[in-house]
């Protein structure tokens, strides 16, 4: 039977018909056990690798300069290294960022039951909503429903929000090629985003395009959109969340050359005769020679490589967040002085604004820079030069060279512990 | 004792598998060299496919390199060899996802690079020093294409399509 | 099976015999008349690439902030892109860089009459030479004598300096394999040094490592080393020099994946069926099918990374250039106010020192950092940030938050012009 016969047909018979926005997955998985039960398996993964893993590690307690960087705002309690798609639920409703107040928007990317409510009532009314109001409509993580169109099973783009920041850019996704839709689908969620208005309206600032320098200005011109005021300094901060595919489509290496981002966290495996696309996503140094051995011969080369970017990134970004430390004890101390100069100050702010953006642009987008390593690097290297250049600001605001200290984190002691 | 169950447990799991061979597959073509032989099995898939778009599928099959060419007793031996080791593999599915070459193969590949090539390469392969690379480490792409060409699953593309 | 016969015997039968040293190309020629025409092609290579090529352009007028990086020193007056390996003879003798108090040792990386020099007189005598004195001895520009053995036609070091420095490493270079040798012989030259003592003996600074760190550590043991005293700050600054090989082996992606120089500015080329390693050597750019396309079947797209690359670098250089001047400038400020903190001073100068230095290695390294990208990229963060601080420190020790003022460059007008 393994004669020189012609391919085998693979055309594949449907046992039941999915209907469309369906949010349970098991019965997608009907029709696709495989896809379906290496999804599940993301739920029990807790292997660490150095700087991600499948393991639950708290940022803040790797590195207590965040607690600082996030001084009175919600990710200076509780912010982790994120875990496999089958524990989004769990995840968002243990987190402390979560409080009584807290919108129903935080619930966008957690789970498959969303496009069927979003068809339903809207994605501004969703977002109006408390969390808490919401959570009982929420019952399926991460799912089918959230990537793919029940019936073609081709891959889409299910949030609205993506959708609209992708016209707003011009982009008709619907002309994406499938290697293309290969990474766009993560877009869904892994993009940086803000909450517009009193009524949280999710939106993913793209609208002058995708690089940080773009949505700076866009969330600038936005009217100074600021998830917070930094305490002691009075700068209105924007946080960055998580933007992978911003920085990934950044001309990086990988992206220029058409690998998308399913090519490394889904590679394919065999089921006997079948392939099929490991939906198991998680840390790709977790099993390489499946990743990343299909592109490279040497494995342990590109790993080699991985582990020199990764420590590079690492160090660039303490750097960066040195340098921000400085600059937010220099202005706070330039802001309690009562003769600083308002103009000088105002500019100040500004830079720390814009130097604190960038870091966290690297610092919560995943994979310590390996994803675009020049990219990253660059971006760093203008965080650092920022943030020197506003805590020189400062001083001249307040006329005080003693502001000018360095190392203030290294002379902390002991180092801080995150906030209740 | 055990040692002498071993053996004839060995022994039998070897015919038991040549029978196999001779059953499962077409035998006689094995002993013959067309590139869709190797390709009866899927796991050569991805090899095979990108051997026919590669610079090489006009001019060279699967065994001009995969086999020694010094002499009719090497070839044939290794043929024999190589042919069950991946027949084992194969039935007993010990293969991993990703097949990689053995040095001895890559050992095999080099000499029948430079057996074809001789006229080209002598210059560049003599020297004081050994010649201490692979071919294919400047010749990526001229035996089976760009690695990860035919990386996806079987999906129907025509959706995307608009 | 019947093409498995033994491969005709072909192996070369030399025309004449090369004697050691043999300082005259033209006679090794006889023999290998392919790598000596293709050696004399780089005499007449001067097409221009966006940031190298063979073209002669002045580093001074494409960038005037150098004139001002390097005031007081010989390369404020004239530093170019080199050219192929056929012109150093011509280059060297009109360069302004050579004075009349100029050491033979600028010539010990122009011509192949040097290895047989070195044999004869020991390099500490030829170093402690005139240029002037010297120039009777030098006829020859680079050629076989610089890079191979008579006779075995092997790779070898035959830079006495360098051996030096291999050996000060611990490294015994005779064990390196062919593949090693492919690069390391571009060490012969392409390195970084300085001139030590009086006598100008060529120096290799890589006692402590070939990192930047390192060599900064080898030159500041060595009594401070200076190669001039900056004017207005009093700044000992030492200058970088072409550290391609310390920079490519720098756990660079193409250095960990086994690539060498020559693989990529050798690349072979056929005459008739036959290859040869072409020794018409220049920017790959200029020839990427050959250069890169065995490797990278995709030419354009990894061609479209090198421009990613090197315009990211080149940004990343001019940031770091601009804060040097902000500090350059306060640093004079604060060097002149008699005021000034002596203890804060020579720290702003150290910072000086350090942050020029590291900018340089990048900058005075070939390839606008393609050769090793996430080097050049963290090195330039750093020196930025040293810079920032060296500014901050000058205001520190004048007590002047005055002196805090960025964007010095870009207020200047007009701009310097090379120093005569
Ligand atoms: C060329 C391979 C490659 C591509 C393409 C790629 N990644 Fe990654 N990704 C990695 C590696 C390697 C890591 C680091 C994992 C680690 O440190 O353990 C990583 C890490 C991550 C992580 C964190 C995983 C963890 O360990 O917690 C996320 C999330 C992620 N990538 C998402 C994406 C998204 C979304 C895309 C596309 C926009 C993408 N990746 C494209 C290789 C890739
Ligand atoms: C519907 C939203 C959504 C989509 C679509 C999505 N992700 Fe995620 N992803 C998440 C969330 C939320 C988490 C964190 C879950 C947690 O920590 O509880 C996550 C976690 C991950 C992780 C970390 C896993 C681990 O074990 O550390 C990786 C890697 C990842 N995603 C990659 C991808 C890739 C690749 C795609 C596209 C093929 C993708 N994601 C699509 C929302 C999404
Ligand atoms: C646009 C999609 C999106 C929205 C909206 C969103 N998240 Fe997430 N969330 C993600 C992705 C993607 C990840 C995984 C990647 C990461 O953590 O870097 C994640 C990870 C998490 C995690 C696990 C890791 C961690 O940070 O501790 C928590 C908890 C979480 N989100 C809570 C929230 C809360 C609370 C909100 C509302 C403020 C929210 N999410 C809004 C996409 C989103
Ligand atoms: C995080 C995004 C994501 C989720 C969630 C997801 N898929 Fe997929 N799926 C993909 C991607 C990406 C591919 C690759 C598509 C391609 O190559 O065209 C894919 C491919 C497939 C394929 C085609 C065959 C294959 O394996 O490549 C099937 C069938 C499939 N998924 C079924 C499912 C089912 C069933 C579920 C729910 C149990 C599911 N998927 C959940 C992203 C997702
Ligand atoms: C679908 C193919 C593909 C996959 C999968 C893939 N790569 Fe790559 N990788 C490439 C290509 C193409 C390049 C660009 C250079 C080239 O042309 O060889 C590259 C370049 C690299 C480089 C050099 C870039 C640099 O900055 O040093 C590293 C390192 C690397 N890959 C690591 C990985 C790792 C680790 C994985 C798995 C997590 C991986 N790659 C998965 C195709 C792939
Ligand atoms: C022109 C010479 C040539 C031909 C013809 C050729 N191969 Fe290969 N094969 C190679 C080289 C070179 C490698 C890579 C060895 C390595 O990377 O170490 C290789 C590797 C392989 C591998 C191991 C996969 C891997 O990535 O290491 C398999 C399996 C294989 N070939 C099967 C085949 C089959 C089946 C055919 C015929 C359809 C074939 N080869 C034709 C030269 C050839
Ligand atoms: C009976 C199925 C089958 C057939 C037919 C087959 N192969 Fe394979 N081949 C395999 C399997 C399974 C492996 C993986 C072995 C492993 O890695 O353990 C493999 C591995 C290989 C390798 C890489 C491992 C090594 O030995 O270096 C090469 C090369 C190879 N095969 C060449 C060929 C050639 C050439 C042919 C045709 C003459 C061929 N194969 C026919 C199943 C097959
Ligand atoms: C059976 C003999 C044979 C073997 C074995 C063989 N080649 Fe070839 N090769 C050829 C012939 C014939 C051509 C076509 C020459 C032509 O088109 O003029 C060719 C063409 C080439 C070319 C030019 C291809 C192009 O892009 O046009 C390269 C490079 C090459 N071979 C390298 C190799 C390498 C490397 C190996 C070993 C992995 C190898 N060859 C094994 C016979 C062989
Ligand atoms: C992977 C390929 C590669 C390797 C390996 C490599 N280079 Fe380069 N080199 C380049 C590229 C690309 C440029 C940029 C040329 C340009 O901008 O025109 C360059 C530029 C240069 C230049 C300046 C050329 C000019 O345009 O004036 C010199 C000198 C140089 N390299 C020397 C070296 C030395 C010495 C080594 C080894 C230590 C080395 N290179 C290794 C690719 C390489
Ligand atoms: C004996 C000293 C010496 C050795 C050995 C040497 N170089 Fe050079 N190289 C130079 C000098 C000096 C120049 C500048 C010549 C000028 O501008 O007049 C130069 C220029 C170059 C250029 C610029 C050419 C152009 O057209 O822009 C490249 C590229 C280069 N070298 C690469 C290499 C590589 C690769 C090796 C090793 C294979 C090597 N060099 C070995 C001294 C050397
Ligand atoms: C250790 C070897 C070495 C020594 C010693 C050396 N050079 Fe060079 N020189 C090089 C290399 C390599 C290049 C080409 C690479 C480059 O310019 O970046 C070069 C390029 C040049 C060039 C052409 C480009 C330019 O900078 O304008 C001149 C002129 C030159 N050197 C003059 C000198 C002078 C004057 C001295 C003594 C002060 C000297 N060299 C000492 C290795 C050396
Ligand atoms: C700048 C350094 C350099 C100079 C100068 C140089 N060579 Fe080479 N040569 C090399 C390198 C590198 C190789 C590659 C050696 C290898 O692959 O083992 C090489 C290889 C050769 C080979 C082996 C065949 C080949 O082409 O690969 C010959 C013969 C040769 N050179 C002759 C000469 C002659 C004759 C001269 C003077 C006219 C000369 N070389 C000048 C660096 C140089
Ligand atoms: C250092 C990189 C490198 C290595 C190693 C290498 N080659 Fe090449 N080879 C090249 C380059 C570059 C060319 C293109 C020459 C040209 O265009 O003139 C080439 C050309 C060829 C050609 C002629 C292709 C044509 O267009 O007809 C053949 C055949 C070939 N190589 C075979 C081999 C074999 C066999 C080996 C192993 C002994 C080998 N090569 C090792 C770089 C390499
Ligand atoms: C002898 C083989 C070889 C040559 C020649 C070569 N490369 Fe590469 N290149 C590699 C390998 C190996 C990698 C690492 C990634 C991988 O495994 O594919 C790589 C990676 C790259 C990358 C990804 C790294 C990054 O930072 O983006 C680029 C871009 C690249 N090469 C460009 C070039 C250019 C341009 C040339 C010619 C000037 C060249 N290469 C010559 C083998 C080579
Ligand atoms: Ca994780
Ligand atoms: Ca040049």
């Amino acid at each position: 039977f393994l004669k020189n016969q012609p391919p085998q047909s693979r055309t594949f018979q449907p046992v039941t018909t999915v209907k469309p926005l369906e949010p349970d997955s098991s019965i997608w998985g009907l029709n696709y056990p495989n896809e379906y039960s290496s999804l599940l398996a993301t739920a029990n993964n807790d292997t660490p690798t150095f700087y991600g893993g499948s393991a639950q590690k708290s940022y803040l307690v790797l590195d207590p300069r965040l607690v600082i960087l996030f001084a009175g705002y919600s990710f200076a309690k509780d912010y982790n290294q994120p875990r496999g798609h089958q524990n989004t639920i769990v995840d968002v409703q243990a987190t402390k960022r979560v409080t009584a107040t807290t919108h129903a928007t935080c619930y966008s990317c957690k789970s498959s039951d969303n496009p069927g409510l979003w068809a339903q009532m809207g994605m501004e009314a969703y977002d109006a909503q408390l969390f808490s109001a919401m959570t009982p409509n929420i019952k399926d993580p991460i799912g089918c429903a959230n990537c793919h169109e029940a019936g073609t099973m081709r891959l889409i783009i299910t949030n609205p929000a993506v959708a609209a920041a992708l016209k707003s850019e011009g982009i008709d996704w619907t002309t994406y090629t499938r290697q293309q839709m290969r990474s766009l689908v993560c877009a869904n969620c892994h993009v940086t985003y803000y909450f517009a208005g009193d009524n949280k309206v999710l939106t993913v600032p793209w609208g002058d395009g995708m690089r940080v320098e773009d949505i700076i200005k866009f969330e600038d011109d936005a009217n100074t959109f600021a998830d917070w005021t930094y305490p002691g300094t009075g700068t209105p901060i924007m946080k960055a969340r998580h933007p992978d595919y911003e920085l990934y489509t950044a001309d990086s290496t990988h992206f220029k050359a058409g690998v998308s981002c399913a090519d490394c966290h889904m590679p394919y495996v065999r089921d006997g005769a079948m392939k099929y696309s490991s939906h198991d996503i998680m840390s790709p140094l977790l099993d390489p020679q499946r990743s990343c051995g299909q592109c490279h011969t040497d494995v342990d080369v590109v790993l080699a490589r991985v582990n020199v970017i990764q420590d590079t990134v690492h160090a660039a970004k303490i750097q960066a967040e040195d340098a921000l430390i400085d600059a937010i004890t220099a202005l706070q101390a330039a802001t309690a002085n009562p003769n600083s100069d308002p103009a000088l100050l105002a500019e100040a702010r500004t830079l720390h604004r814009h130097a604190q953006y960038m870091w966290d642009f690297i610092s919560s987008s995943n994979s310590m820079g390996f994803h675009n390593p020049d990219e990253a690097l660059r971006i760093l290297q203008n965080a650092t030069d920022l943030a020197r250049q506003a805590q020189m600001k400062a001083a001249q605001a307040a006329n005080d060279p003693s502001l000018l200290k360095t190392g203030v984190y290294d002379s902390l002691d002991p180092k801080p512990t995150p906030a209740p | 004792m055990l040692k002498k169950i071993l053996l004839l447990v060995g022994i039998l799991v070897f015919v038991a598998a040549l029978g196999l061979f001779a059953w499962a597959t077409d035998a006689s073509s094995y002993l013959g060299h067309e590139p869709s032989t190797c390709n009866n099995c899927h796991v050569m898939d991805a090899q095979y496919e990108n051997w026919t778009h590669a610079a090489h599928a006009r001019v060279a099959v699967c065994v001009d390199c995969h086999l020694p060419h010094q002499n009719a007793v090497s070839y044939y031996l290794y043929k024999g060899y190589s042919g069950m080791k991946d027949v084992l593999s194969f039935t007993f599915k010990t293969y991993p996802d990703s097949i990689r070459a053995t040095q001895q193969t890559d050992q095999i590949i080099q000499a029948n690079c430079i057996r074809c090539h001789s006229d080209t390469v002598e210059n560049i392969v003599a020297g004081p020093q050994p010649f201490d690379r692979y071919c294919w480490s400047c010749h990526r792409s001229v035996a089976h294409g760009e690695r990860g060409l035919t990386l996806y699953p079987e999906q129907d593309s025509e959706v995307y399509k608009k």
